[in-house]
């Protein structure tokens, strides 16, 4: 078994099996804490209006706090953009989620994706600069933050050396690309990765709790 | 055919004039991106040296690599190979037979002994003492070596021999294994493919019989000149790849229109052969060219490697199942770690109360 | 600690412009003498017995993206990265991870997360305490919608049960848990006062009627300091001509019990309101000028009594609002213009952001809105007991900046808020930095206005 | 009609030239001629290019054809296969391009040279032939 053949076999299986294995088990070992009924005389009757309004309107910053966070914003939005661009619109992606999952759609013209994809890796180091000279998030950042955001610019950038044929060969290259998905898919369930899901939960939760005393959303 | 014999007056005795010789010279110099003035100098040298004695094994194959040397158009360039080596035993070519086919090669191996060329095509069965395939009475496996101890060197044509091919697919019933399995101590060459492009045959022995050496290989034991590049590289769809226009199947507009055949299967990234530029039957067209994705043939395991017209970068096992089962597993652990939180907090207020 | 110790070493400070009690010179607070080892425990246990689906929630989404530090007035005015809202909540965190996550398990099987530490937590005093009034301006910029403030109150609980509350505070609630009144305004003192109060102004003030359709509350600091705003209460409540009372058994709003993180405390001074109105028989609760008492009566009043609470409770902003929009409550014209700065507790968190905005349209005043204005507004600094906390003031001052540069950026003639709480901070930093202006307060403002019957 | 005309699997662009369709490599080749020409005046080497070694678009053949034209010598030399040999304007330039016996080109290369190798009677040939007239004039006697 060569390099390539590990990692679109067992490697890939087993990243698949500890994604699913440990988002459920994350998901369900906070969901299922213990939920008190709140018997206060509601402000407003209905509160998923609040869950849906704070899940869309947190997306964007209030007018009020803009000043101060356009930056970190902007970055944060650019490379969730990009990579969105690069996983969902390249053809040879769209064909991975198509064996997955069956579903297909129209890919993006490849330079539209090696465009995303530089700006996606310069957004990211920006990112990891800020994190490492803007004094609160050194403070606050762990481990965590640092494998994740190295877990999460590998595969762009072996992807687009894989894509360029740079530093090795092709299948080699392919093989790595695909070895750092399931890296990324390993640690997903168990660091900050999670937020892509809990950000819904999380929004949703506050929204809802916060609509029903008709706090500010 | 066991007087010495120098390769000049071979070509004399076949009616091959010397300006056939020298462009046959060109023709493998240009092939191996050799410097055009490499084609006097080999030529020159040809003329003088002994016809190279070759001894050919085929094991465990189909003879399709013999066939592609062989059956070319006739007369081609490539065939006047056998002008230029003395080709003692080679049991498809041959006229004799039986005992005295096999005397040849005893009488090859000692007239030349530690001089002679070994061509292998075909795998070695090893399995319950390499039964499953025999000549004369003789394993494969025995013939093998002792036919390898008195070669200069060993060039492995066709998958088969390179990696074990075909008959080394899972499950491997006969336990086949490639040349480089067994030989450890001669220099082999490998020339994969199922079967190997004719000209690159010819151009590697070209090679030998010139210069008296193997030229300059890979990691994987093959030519750099003709492996080096990924059909990939080399193809002429490349630009519709780049583009990212693929065709999604055999029938599309896409494959109509001649664009990438990446999904639908297509190995040529990573495939490293001459088929793209080299080509077949005589530089008419490869695979490709004809419509259909590259299989890989001259990779290892390529038979393993999934379905030929599953595209590259997908998962190759079914992971359905596997997923299925590990979600469920997750929900059991995520329910009972939220139940021991909770108990954990239970216990807590019940110490508190006391 | 006994109680006379308590009150010698703690004096109160009623002369004060805000109400407290001295507090030596000192790093950090701690109350009893457990080992170091159990107040860890004991923080820990505490911390997590609270712990549900939602705060778990809320630990596990955080991206570290430091935005809530933007937010947060300690951090803005000292750039101080410590005072990143989340970052009060670390050891915490560490806690969860380690005790109550999904992953508990792992992490401490690998010890991937370590044991808080006893000095970990007597650091994080000041971060959970002084440098945090639960204002949950960081819950609106939080981009995963996390209420920080919310985990604040639950770290709060640990460190109380850990003993690691600052002086002040656990002194101010102690008190309160004794007296019935955190600033010594007991009963007899309360009615006391009521009486000479109801002579002074000539105003029928109710005390203890057995039976009436309207309690009304009021917090320590309005009946120690700004008596004012009973006699405002009683004066509106008359206008109105409603049945209404103050009941001994039951007339103190503020629950230090929440604010120093002691849930039983909380559960006895709120059961100690609910019973009286119960009591009387009383349908409505009209609740001070006071915000965390607003948060513990209105939204944890019922949870706290353990069912739907059988009576209304109302900020006395909204009760205004809903009179003021009836037509029942008839005011003379003001003319003049005002700024409005609202309660964290009642505004951005209770949900009463457009009440004070509609009684001060009832006064015709013109509002000129502060530039970051109702949820978003910024916090006096006071909040969640910082205000009483001494060795807090130069932070609480550094924060104060903000909100005295936004009440002049309006450059409107009255500034108004509807919290007696913000009214003190402000009271406090308006002698401090020797400022011209003067928080007048909602109720009050309504009752001098009354049109003459 | 077959039909077969409408299956595109004849695409043939091994490389992507600019616009005009010139890789820029003709150019290079017309200089490198130079170089040897002067070569072969100073020091009387000889000297090749091999075409097939460098990535040529159409364009730049028929650039490269034009430039260097037809000389005053065109020899076909039949052994297995033609082979071309073809003078260019440019004296001691030669353009010879070998073929297969299907026409296929197997090698295209220019030398720099008085006279091909190839197009030399070489001396075995012709000791070899020699003997042949030899042997069928005593045939004949």
């Amino acid at each position: 078994m060569d390099l390539l053949q590990f990692a679109r076999g067992p490697a890939l299986t087993w990243a698949f099996a500890i994604f699913v294995f440990g988002m459920s088990w994350r998901l369900l070992g906070i969901l299922l804490l213990k939920r008190r009924p709140d018997y206060s005389e509601p402000r407003h009757a209905t509160s998923w209006p609040g869950a849906i309004k704070l899940i869309i309107t947190r997306s964007w910053p209030r007018r009020e706090f803009r000043p101060r966070t356009v930056f970190g914003l902007s970055v944060g939005y650019i490379f969730h953009f990009g990579l969105v661009i690069v996983v969902f619109g390249f053809a040879p992606h769209i064909m991975f989620f198509r064996s997955l999952t069956g579903l297909d759609w129209p890919n993006l013209p490849n330079a539209v994706i090696y465009i995303s994809g530089a700006i996606t890796i310069a957004a990211l180091i920006i990112v990891l600069g800020r994190r490492l000279t803007n004094p609160v998030m050194r403070l606050l950042s762990n481990f965590d933050d640092y494998f994740s955001w190295f877990v999460t610019i590998t595969p762009v950038v072996t992807g687009m050396l894989a894509v360029a044929h740079l530093g090795a060969r092709y299948e080699t290259l392919l093989a790595v690309h695909i070895l750092s998905i399931a890296l990324l898919l390993v640690w997903f369930p168990f660091g900050k990765l999670m937020h892509s899901a809990l950000i819904f939960i999380s929004r949703g939760t506050t929204g809802a709790l916060f609509e029903r005393k008709g706090a500010s959303i | 055919m066991n007087e010495p014999d120098t390769l000049g007056a071979s070509l004399t005795r076949t009616g091959i004039s010397r300006r056939s010789f020298l462009k046959f010279c060109t023709a493998m110099a240009s092939l191996m991106a050799l410097p055009p003035s490499a084609a006097y100098a080999m030529a020159d040298a040809l003329q003088r040296t002994q016809r190279q004695s070759v001894i050919w094994l085929s094991f465990q194959e189909c003879t399709g690599c013999v066939e592609s040397l062989t059956r070319s158009f006739d007369p081609t360039l490539e065939q006047m190979i056998f002008e230029m080596i003395s080709l003692d035993y080679q049991h498809t070519l041959q006229a004799a037979s039986g005992t005295a086919a096999e005397s040849a090669r005893e009488q090859a191996m000692k007239a030349s002994y530690g001089k002679y060329l070994l061509i292998v095509d075909g795998s070695i069965p090893t399995k319950d003492g390499g039964v499953y395939s025999t000549v004369a009475g003789i394993s494969n496996y025995d013939m093998l070596v002792e036919t390898a101890k008195g070669a200069a060197a060993i060039v492995s044509v066709g998958t088969c021999s390179s990696y074990g091919g075909i008959p080394h697919a899972n499950p491997n019933p006969t336990g086949a294994v490639a040349v480089t399995d067994i030989i450890k101590d001669k220099p082999v060459m490998n020339v994969p493919g199922c079967p190997p492009i004719p000209s690159v045959i010819a151009g590697v022995l070209a090679y030998f019989v010139t210069y008296g050496k193997l030229p300059e290989l890979d990691h994987l034991n093959r030519p750099k000149v003709f492996f080096a590049d990924t059909i990939h590289d080399r193809c002429y769809r490349r630009p519709f790849y780049d583009q990212g226009k693929f065709a999604k199947t055999f029938d599309d507009e896409g494959a109509r229109n001649g664009w990438c055949l990446y999904e639908l299967g297509c190995k040529g990234p990573t495939t490293y052969n001459a088929c793209a530029t080299i080509k077949w039957n005589g530089g008419v067209s490869f695979p490709i060219e004809s419509g259909h994705g590259c299989l890989g043939c001259s990779e290892p395991n390529f038979w393993d490697k999934g379905s030929f017209y599953q595209p590259l970068p997908t998962p190759l096992a079914d992971n359905a199942p596997v997923i299925a089962a590990a979600t469920l597993g997750g929900i059991a652990v995520g329910t009972v770690a939220a139940v021991v939180s909770r108990k954990h907090q239970a216990d807590i207020g019940t110490k508190e109360g006391k | 600690m006994s109680t006379a110790d308590i009150d010698s070493k703690h004096p109160l400070e009623l002369d004060q412009p805000r109400f407290s009690v001295k507090n030596p010179e000192q790093r950090y607070d701690k109350q009893g003498d457990m080992p170091d080892a159990q107040r860890v425990e004991t923080a820990m246990r505490h911390f997590v017995k609270d712990f549900g689906a939602v705060a778990a929630t809320y630990m596990e989404s955080c991206i570290h993206c430091g935005m809530c530090a933007e937010a947060c007035h300690f951090y803005v005015a000292t750039e101080d990265p410590k005072y990143t809202p989340i970052w009060k909540l670390e050891p915490f965190k560490q806690a969860y991870k380690r005790e109550a996550g999904p992953f508990a398990a792992i992490y401490r099987a690998l010890n991937l997360k370590k044991k808080v530490t006893v000095e970990q937590l007597e650091e994080w005093q000041e971060l959970i305490y002084d440098s945090c009034t639960m204002c949950g301006r960081c819950t609106l910029i939080c981009p995963m919608g996390i209420d920080i403030a919310s985990l604040v109150g639950l770290a709060r609980h640990g460190m109380n049960k850990a003993g690691l509350v600052p002086h002040e505070l656990w002194a101010v609630a102690e008190r309160a848990e004794r007296e019935g009144s955190p600033l010594g305004a007991t009963p007899k003192v309360f009615k006391d006062r009521c009486e000479w109060l109801a002579d002074d102004n000539e105003v029928e003030i109710f005390v203890d009627k057995p039976q009436a359709d309207v309690i009304a509350a009021m917090s320590s600091i309005e009946i120690m300091k700004y008596p004012d705003s009973i006699v405002a209460t009683a004066k509106i409540l008359n206008h109105l001509g409603l049945n209404w009372t103050f009941r001994t058994d039951g007339y103190e709003a503020t629950n230090f019990g929440m604010l120093s993180g002691n849930s039983e405390w909380q559960k006895e001074m709120s059961l100690k309101l609910i019973n009286a109105t119960i009591a009387a028989g009383a349908k409505l609760l009209i609740l001070p000028e006071c915000g965390h008492a607003y948060g513990a009566m209105r939204w944890q009043g019922a949870n706290v009594y353990g069912k739907p609470l059988p009576f209304r409770v109302l900020h006395i902003s909204e009760f205004l609002a809903e009179n003021t929009k009836s037509g029942a409550l008839k005011t003379k014209p003001l003319g003049k213009t005002l700024t409005f700065h609202d309660p964290c507790q009642v505004s951005r968190r209770g949900g009463a952001v457009e009440a004070p905005r509609d009684v001060l349209d009832g006064l015709g005043a013109e509002l000129i809105e502060m530039q970051d204005t109702k949820g978003v507004n910024w916090c006096c600094g006071g909040g969640g007991g910082v205000v009483t906390i001494h060795r807090a003031d130069p932070l609480r001052y550094k924060a104060f900046q903000i909100k005295m540069k936004q009440v002049d950026d309006t450059g409107a003639e009255l500034l108004v808020s509807s919290c007696s709480n913000c009214r003190q901070t402000f009271d406090d930093g308006q002698d401090h930095f020797h400022w011209d202006k003067t928080m007048l307060s909602l109720l009050e403002l309504v009752a001098d206005n009354l049109e003459d019957k | 009609m077959s039909g077969l005309e409408n299956i595109g699997v004849k695409i043939i662009n091994p490389l992507t030239p600019q616009t005009d369709g010139v890789s820029g490599n003709a150019d290079a080749i017309l200089h490198e001629l130079v170089a040897l020409l002067e070569t072969y005046i100073d020091s009387g080497e000889n000297s090749a290019i091999d075409l097939h070694s460098l990535p040529l678009t159409p364009t730049d053949y028929e650039l490269l054809r034009a430039t260097l034209a037809e000389g005053e010598v065109h020899a076909n030399i039949n052994a297995v296969g033609n082979t071309e040999v073809r003078e260019t304007l440019y004296p001691g330039v030669w353009w010879l391009t070998y073929y297969n016996v299907e026409g296929d080109i197997v090698a295209d290369l220019l030398e720099v040279i008085d006279v091909p190798e190839i197009l030399k009677a070489p001396a075995e040939d012709i000791r070899d032939g020699l003997v042949r007239l030899r042997d069928l004039l005593t045939q004949m006697e």
